[in-house]
């Protein structure tokens, strides 16, 4: 638990991380499809305070989304089969963006595609528009049929499909990264060597959950993304697997619940976190993991953020 | 996200059970808590975090405005594992409250007649939508007031003293021991013939098969009614897209809303069923 | 919540299954590594009742393990380096399996090399061995610096230790898999085509966890292996998913608390399973299981578990 | 496994606090419950598993039998996220105990002083040897009891009351709030010339920094010294490996026990401090 010590007097810690060209307030964003388009939000958690808010995944078209049910909560998860239902690029672009560009705070879009073509082609539209900040490229979700996951799954693709979208814009660009792999570690390299600015991860763990009394799957997908505390251990091994294998900065994702949370992620060596599941839980527990960042900071005598970011001791002589 | 929307922390004044599965909980609330329409639901979880990961949706019941607080009522049936830890929370514990949520029911100043379906713990929304659209407004004395109240058995019924008096109340249980026997939509079913589109509107919630059976009793009547949907959900104010249904829209095209935030309460002619 | 309906007069289900040659007086077994070699849990659990014991991990020399700490808790798991520690395959048939002899319990023997022939020698050693009647091969351990997962990771080092146990014994020889890989089916097939009588899944996801104060990981391995009910979702979908690949039975492991939890992988498919963490949480959590799988055979009418095994319906034409 | 080790439901007949961060519960308990030995511990949980997976380790504090059940005592540290749960358990509820479990302490007949030294929440399995192995049994009451008694302030000290009158208490409080100040390490150095080898037998319970301040201690002395360990359990059985502690065994090489099993408590001169 982390405990608010006050030193009157005494500057608050420099929180700013930059990503690729951008510069960010402080290391707190949203995840994508855990935060809508920013709007729903509004009522419990100042959009201004944020680090950036990354929107829900963008196609070319608008999509359906898959039937319900969608979602399921396991232990200490849930599962989310929602099939990247959104309004498409264009009907962000004019009915959605211009909601978040009334806030002072980084706007990170998160796209994807069926075919490396379709992801081209979204980076494109994006670019050109104001009030993008950086492009997030999910090459990892688990719930559509085609694409996705298809993409992140082996190097030579998730090399790709960076390239394809590096030559389309000079947006910073974020590779999202699937935990569906033997060696995520390797397909980070691959993203970085094809130029990408930034990897974030995780994504969901595909998992599956089964109603016993009727004995039929809880998802009519079958099988969804598990997201939440459960994944965080495996988010927090493969992000420090990937800052041991890129120079790149490295946004760490998984199960962040508390400060406590992404304090681990920090001091593992992520340059940022993005906060998920804990929206839904916790409306403000952005605000309250910035808060507590900086507290952790102050009560430690760090005046910046630097200081702690890849602190990690893995070889301590003397621990207890 | 519906006017002053606020996460707010409430205190347990007492949580007993009515029926066999059946709680009522009253929760004290600070005045900056929004008063509900009828048909608005709330997201709620112990606030000590040692329950199920996500809030659960629950419809409020009843809301009472004092000088300095409010007192909600939330009625709700033991179904799994969220609702079994809150029916073993105590008066002086804290319970986290996400709202009011959702669109609520459309109250038609032009209605005569109100009918209201109701299965199992489904009675929750209606009961506060009788409070307060109707019981409480002086000007609306004068209407008719119907209420088909269902439920497997006798035991398992619940609001019979709070409706009984401000309505005409027709129960009907499953096994017959009480009133008509067989589902709800059986005996409305039955006297649907009294009903003219005109001055009558219906609201109904329950399982999703009395929803789906009164979609086929209404498939040619011109009656409106306004169903309130459930379905899983995850954020209560229509992030996650987790809750989804399925509608025909405007154009005749099926589409997912979302019941957390274009709903709970739908048109039921909008709604696409199940295996159609 | 399984609820006990008594059906006087009626026959109990019938509980048995069979893994290659082994028949099982009910899928219920204990998983390696959580049980100890039996002995621990007598007081709580009657060996007696189990489908299996499945022993800790045995090489050819005694392991001495990893230094503490080795355990930690996580959201509804706990991630553990224990590094295999055990006394070795000869202490084990002099010291430990002769107690185990004296209860009415297959025994299967977890084996694990650092190289293909140390794992033919453990196998050669058990199998001229009285009381042992199975094989299981951890390819799958993510504690140790060699071997164990990197043979569990690629097929075709999956299917050549599986071969070379095949040729030294005539025991029925499950494979355990593990879920660090991007396609757990292939795994499976392959070493189906090398000669196992099944497959046993999943083992741990490799995790970490840092301790925030002294930023220092929590494990003196900084990455340990998840287990317990947090990974269930994705321990169930990919039994599902080798199921559906495989013709030999798979035996399903991953977070199995309750008998509901274990129905869930019998019903996606499973042929047995295997409780694991939950012995450290209740220790007569497998009495518990098997009479709760026997319970709501009887209360569905189903006079035996075959008729429960796969017989999820993914299709569901009017769900609810 | 210990002796008539079984997995019983207690029922928590209260649970105070007796000092800042300092809690005491008392559980009724079974006559089957079996009378545990100084030095021996439990595994405890929320009966409700509400709280975290693993169950907690706590030692037995005092022990009461009665003629129809049994109250055990556990003197508890909140330390995290499960012993704060259990701070917050209330009369009446459950709580699942395993146990007892472990080795004890060895009580030797021919000593004639004891020396008990703890640090902070340490005391409970060493109150416990004073309370069973040596207050109560009337043959021993000749022997010197001395009792070092640490905490980092006068607040966080416990058992005072319990073990004054019944021994020479001497409390150490890092910030000299009371007693000694300095570590209780400081000051059984200065008086460790007062014991003799031969009728001496030293126990210590307390922060890994105090154990392995004793190691450096008693390094070149001939005193006995048994140590209650901690570390982190998951079974509690011996079955996990997880608690494993480093020691050096008869043939003088480093190998693993289990703490559970093999300890809680070893001989101090058995112990392979880290580091070294
Ligand atoms: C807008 C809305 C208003 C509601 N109002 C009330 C109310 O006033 N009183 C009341 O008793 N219940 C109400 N419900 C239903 C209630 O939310 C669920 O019963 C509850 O979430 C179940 O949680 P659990 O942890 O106890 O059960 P779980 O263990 O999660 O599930 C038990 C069973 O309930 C089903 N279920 C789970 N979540 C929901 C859900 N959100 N909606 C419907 N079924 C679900 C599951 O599929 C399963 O069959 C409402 C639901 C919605 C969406
Ligand atoms: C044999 C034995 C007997 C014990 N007897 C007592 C007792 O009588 N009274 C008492 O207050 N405490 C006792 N402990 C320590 C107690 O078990 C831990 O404080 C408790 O498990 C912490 O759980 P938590 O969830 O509150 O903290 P966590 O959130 O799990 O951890 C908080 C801090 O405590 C440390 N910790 C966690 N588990 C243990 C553990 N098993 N041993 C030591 N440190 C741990 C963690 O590393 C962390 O620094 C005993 C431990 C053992 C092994
Ligand atoms: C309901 C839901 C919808 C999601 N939609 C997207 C998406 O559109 N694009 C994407 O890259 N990730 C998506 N994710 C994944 C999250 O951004 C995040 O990577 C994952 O949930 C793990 O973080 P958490 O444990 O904090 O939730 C979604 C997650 C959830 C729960
Ligand atoms: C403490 C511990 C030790 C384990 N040791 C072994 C082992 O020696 N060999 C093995 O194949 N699996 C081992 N496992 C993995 C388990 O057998 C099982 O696959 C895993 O824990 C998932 O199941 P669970 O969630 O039910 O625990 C171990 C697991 C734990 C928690
Ligand atoms: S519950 Fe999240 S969109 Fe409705
Ligand atoms: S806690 Fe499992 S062996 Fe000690």
């Amino acid at each position: 638990m982390i405990m608010k010590k006050e030193t009157p007097g005494q500057n608050p810690p420099d929180l700013t991380v930059a990503i690729g060209g951008l510069v960010l307030k402080n290391p707190v964003m949203t995840a994508s499809g855990t935060f809508g388009y920013g709007e729903e939000y509004v009522p419990y958690c100042d959009l201004n305070r944020l680090g950036a808010v990354v929107v829900k995944g963008l196609s070319l078209e608008p999509r359906l989304g898959n039937p319900p049910p969608r979602i399921i909560e396991t232990p200490s998860g849930m599962l989310n089969a929602v099939g990247l239902q959104n309004v498409g690029v264009r009907a962000f672009l004019s009915e959605k963006l211009p909601f978040l560009r009334r806030y002072d705070v980084a706007v990170i879009a998160n796209i994807f595609g069926e075919t490396v073509d379709q992801y081209r082609r979204v980076a494109h539209i994006l670019s050109g528009a104001a009030g993008i900040h950086a492009l997030e490229l999910n090459i990892s979700c688990p719930n559509v049929k085609k694409g996705g996951v298809a993409f992140g799954a082996r190097p030579e693709a998730a090399a790709e499909v960076t390239a394809n979208v590096r030559a389309e814009t000079d947006l910073p660009l974020i590779v999202k990264l699937t935990p569906n792999v033997a060696d995520i570690a390797e397909i980070a390299l691959a993203v970085e060597e094809a130029g990408a600015d930034g990897v974030s991860l995780i994504n969901t763990l595909t998992g599956m959950s089964v109603d016993i009394e009727k004995r039929i799957p809880h998802l009519a997908n079958v099988t969804g993304g598990l997201s939440g505390p459960a994944i965080k251990p495996v988010a927090l091994r493969m992000v420090w697997q990937v800052v041991h294998a890129v120079k790149i900065p490295v946004i760490g994702i998984g199960g962040i619940m508390t400060a406590a949370d992404a304090l681990e992620f920090l001091i593992a060596g992520a340059r940022a976190i993005q906060v998920g599941t804990a929206n839904f839980v916790r409306p403000s527990a952005t605000m309250e993991i910035i808060d507590g960042i900086s507290d952790y900071l102050t009560r430690h005598g760090l005046g910046s953020i630097d200081k702690l970011i890849g602190s990690l001791n893995t070889n301590p002589s003397n621990g207890d | 996200m519906p006017e002053g929307s606020s996460v707010t922390t409430g205190e347990i004044l007492d949580n007993r059970m009515v029926a066999r599965d059946h709680f009522l909980m009253r929760v004290f609330l600070p005045l900056s808590f929004a008063r509900p329409l009828p048909g608005q639901f709330v997201m709620v979880r112990d606030c000590r975090l040692s329950g199920p990961l996500l809030a659960r949706p629950l419809s409020v019941f009843g809301f009472q405005r004092r000088p300095d607080h409010s007192v909600m009522e939330l009625l709700y049936r033991v179904a799994g594992r969220g609702t079994s830890l809150f029916s073993r929370m105590k008066p002086g514990e804290g319970l986290c409250v996400l709202g009011p949520l959702g669109r609520g029911f459309s109250i038609h100043a032009d209605v005569k007649r109100i009918v209201v379906v109701a299965g199992g713990v489904g009675i929750a929304p209606l009961s506060f939508l009788v409070d307060e659209g109707y019981r409480q407004s002086p000007s609306l004395e004068k209407r008719e007031l119907r209420v088909y109240l269902g439920a497997g058995t006798e035991e398992l019924l619940t609001c019979r003293e709070r409706l009984s008096g401000v309505c005409d109340l027709r129960i009907c249980t499953d096994d017959g021991s009480l009133g008509y026997r067989g589902p709800v939509t059986g005996l409305l079913g039955e006297e649907l013939h009294e009903f003219a589109a005109e001055d009558t509107a219906i609201y109904a919630c329950g399982p999703t098969a009395m929803i789906r059976e009164l979609g086929r009793l209404l498939r040619n009547s011109p009656l409106r009614c306004e169903v309130s949907l459930e379905e899983r959900m995850a954020c209560g104010v229509g992030a996650c897209l987790g809750c989804a249904v399925a509608v025909q829209n405007a154009a005749g095209r099926r589409e997912y809303r979302r019941v957390c935030h274009d709903g709970p309460v739908f048109d039921l002619r909008e709604m696409i069923f199940n295996g159609s």
